[in-house]
C-alpha cells in the first residue's frame, strides 16, 4: 500500500491521507484542525499490521508529516510574541483552568444535543410544493425584506478566485529510493571506492536523506559497506569484497 | 389504526406524487393485498367532510390533500410572502439567477462549486426564481419573478448593485459568465492533483 | 372535527415550515384562543402512538411530521437518508452557538481550544446556523436557525436546558485543579521546557 492510501479517521476528516493533504492544501480543511499525533498512529497501527517496514512508502511518510508539522507549527505560533506578557504558573493554570470548566460545559451540551437529535431521528417533515392554485404569493402585499447589497457581495464572493497556494513547505519527495538505488549500484559498478559526498553532488537534504537510506539497505543486502573515520568526516564507500 | 396503516399514512403524507399501491407494499415489504385493506382503514378515518386533509385516489396512485375547506385561509396564510433571511447557499443562487438569467441548474452548480438543490428549491417556493424553458441541453433554466424585484425594492434588473465594487480586481462587465465558471472550477478542482 | 379545525390541520398539512399560532389565528380569521383550542382537538386527533403523522411543537409553531413507525418505510420508499449526524467538533460548535448567540468564531475557537472552520462551514451548509452581523471587532456572529429548532425538535431556544446542568461537580473540578497546578509546577521547575 501506497502512503497516499493509507486510511485515516480523524475528528475533522475520513479517507485517504493524499485526499487529507489535498483539502489541506486547498485549505479546505484547517490544518490546525488536524490532529497529526492521530495520521502518526495511524501509519504505526498500519506498520503493525503489515508487519514490515516498506522504506519507500516510509520516506515519503516521514518528510509528508514534517513538513504538515512544521506547517502547523507556524500556523499555531503567534506572529509576532510581546515579551512581558508571560503568565506565572499559578496564574496560567487558574486560567487554564477557567477554560477547561468552560469547555466541560460545552462538551457537555454537544452531548445533550446529540441526543436530542438521535430522538429526532425517526421524524420526518413533509416538503411536498404547494398545489398550483395555491403557489401565487400576491405581489401587493409584498413589503421590501431584503438588501440588494447582499446579491452583490454574494456574487463578488464567487467571484474571487482562490489564492494561488504556497506549496513551498509540503512536497512530494521527488527522488525515490529506487532511484537512489540504482545510481549507488551504478557508481559501485564503476569504480570500487568512492565517497559519499561525491555520491550525492550538491543534491537537497532530501536526496541525501533518500540516499542515506540506499546505502543501509546495500549494507543489508550485503552490496557495500562505508567508513568514517571521524564523526562528521567524509564517508567512504566500496564494494563489498 | 394498525402499524400498516400507520406506515402508509406516514408515507401518503411524505410523498408530494400519488404513490401506487404496488409501491406501498414494496415499500411496507408487505403484499399489495395487506396495503390495499390497509388502505380501506384509512379512507375511513379520511372520510370526506369530516377532515381537513383528504385521502384520494388519482392517477393510478393515492395522495394526502388539502379540503377545499381550507381554501380561503390557505390563500391568506401563503399569500403573504414569506421572508425569513437568506442563508448564505441561497443568496449565492439568487445572485447568480439575478446577474446571468436565465441560468440552469447545473451552471449554478459549476459556479458555486457544490450541488444547490435544496437552496434552489426554497428559492422556487419562495417564489423569487421560477422556471422559464430549457437549454439546449434539455436542463431547466431559471430567471427572478417579479415578486423578487418587489421584495429587494428594485425598480428592475438593471438596478441590481455593480458587482465589480465586490470584486477586488474589475474585468468587462461582459466577461462575468466566464469569470464565475472559472473561479468555480478552480474551486472545485484546486491545483493540487 | 369542527371546521376550524379542519381548517387548520390543512394549513400545517401545506405549509413546509412551522406555523405560529398567530399566524394561523390570522389566516382562519379567528382569535389565537380560538385556534390554540382547535389545536388542543387536533392533538387529540394526532395523539403519538396512534397515528402515522403527528402534531409537533418546534421552532416557535405547529407542524405535521411522519411518527417514527415509518422511518423504516420512509427510507424504503424516498431512498433518502436522514440528516447525517453531527461530528463531535460540529456538535460543540452548535452547542457554543446555541447558548451563546450570537457568537463569533474566535471566541468558538477559544472555548474549544482549537480553531473551528470546517465545522462552522459544514454547519453553515447544513443551514443550523446562520450569520448574524458583526462584532465590534468585525468579525462575523453566528445564530442558530430556524431548521436547527426544527431538526432538534426544539419548541423554542428555550426549550434548552441550563448550560450549568452540563458542569463538572466540585469534586471533578478540584482535581482538574489539582492535576494543572502539578502539571504547572513541573514545568516551572523541570529541565524540560
Amino acid at each position: 500500500m501506497t502512503i497516499a492510501a493509507l486510511d485515516l479517521d480523524l475528528e475533522v476528516f475520513q479517507g485517504p491521507f493524499d485526499l487529507l493533504l489535498t483539502l489541506v492544501l486547498k485549505e479546505e480543511i484547517d490544518l490546525l484542525e488536524v490532529d497529526l499525533a492521530e495520521v502518526v498512529l495511524a501509519y504505526v497501527e498500519h506498520l503493525d499490521w503489515a508487519g514490515e517496514l516498506d522504506l519507500e512508502a516510509a520516506t515519503e511518510f516521514l518528510v509528508l508529516i514534517a513538513a504538515l508539522l512544521e506547517l502547523k507549527s507556524r500556523l499555531m505560533l503567534p506572529a509576532d510574541e510581546e515579551p512581558g506578557l508571560e503568565l506565572e504558573p499559578q496564574q496560567a493554570a487558574d486560567e487554564l483552568l477557567a477554560r477547561m470548566l468552560e469547555y466541560h460545559r460545552y462538551r457537555g451540551a454537544a452531548r445533550h444535543l446529540h441526543e436530542l437529535l438521535a430522538a429526532e431521528q425517526g421524524f420526518r417533515y413533509r416538503s411536498a410544493p404547494l398545489p398550483p392554485a395555491l403557489r401565487r404569493v400576491s405581489i401587493e402585499a409584498a413589503e421590501r425584506a431584503y438588501e440588494p447589497e447582499r446579491l452583490a457581495s454574494a456574487i463578488g464572493e464567487l467571484l474571487r478566485a482562490p489564492a494561488p497556494l504556497d506549496l513551498r513547505h509540503v512536497r512530494r519527495p521527488a527522488v525515490s529510493l529506487e532511484q537512489r538505488l540504482r545510481h549507488l549500484r551504478g557508481l559501485l559498478a564503476r569504480r570500487s571506492r568512492f565517497s559519499f559526498d561525491e555520491a550525492v553532488g550538491d543534491s537537497d537534504r532530501l536526496t541525501e536523506a533518500v540516499t542515506l537510506f540506499a546505502l543501509l539497505e546495500l549494507y543489508k543486502a550485503g552490496e557495500a559497506e562505508w567508513e568514517q573515520e571521524v564523526p562528521f568526516g567524509p564517508i567512504t564507500v566500496r564494494a563489498t569484497p | 389504526m394498525n402499524t400498516l396503516a400507520r406506515t402508509v399514512e406516514a408515507l401518503l403524507f411524505l410523498s408530494s406524487e400519488p404513490v401506487s399501491a404496488e409501491r406501498l407494499a414494496d415499500a411496507c415489504e408487505v403484499s399489495e393485498a395487506e396495503v390495499i385493506e390497509a388502505l380501506a382503514r384509512l379512507r375511513e378515518h379520511y372520510a370526506e367532510g369530516f377532515r381537513g386533509v383528504v385521502l384520494r385516489e388519482v392517477a393510478g396512485g393515492f395522495t394526502l390533500a388539502t379540503d377545499p375547506v381550507a381554501e380561503r385561509a390557505a390563500r391568506r396564510l401563503l399569500a403573504k410572502p414569506r421572508t425569513p433571511p437568506l442563508t448564505q447557499a441561497q443568496a449565492e443562487c439568487l445572485a447568480i439567477v439575478a446577474y446571468l438569467q436565465p441560468v440552469s441548474r447545473p451552471e449554478l452548480a459549476r459556479i458555486r462549486g457544490v450541488a444547490s438543490e435544496s437552496a434552489v428549491g426554497t428559492l422556487l417556493d419562495r417564489g423569487l426564481i421560477e422556471e422559464s424553458g430549457r437549454s439546449r441541453f434539455g436542463a431547466v433554466l431559471y430567471r427572478t419573478t417579479e415578486l423578487f424585484e418587489k421584495l429587494f425594492g428594485l425598480s428592475g434588473l438593471d438596478a441590481l448593485p455593480d458587482p465589480a465594487r465586490f470584486d477586488p480586481t474589475p474585468e468587462e462587465e461582459g466577461e462575468l459568465r466566464e469569470r464565475l465558471l472559472r473561479a468555480g472550477d478552480q474551486r472545485a478542482q484546486g491545483p493540487l492533483r
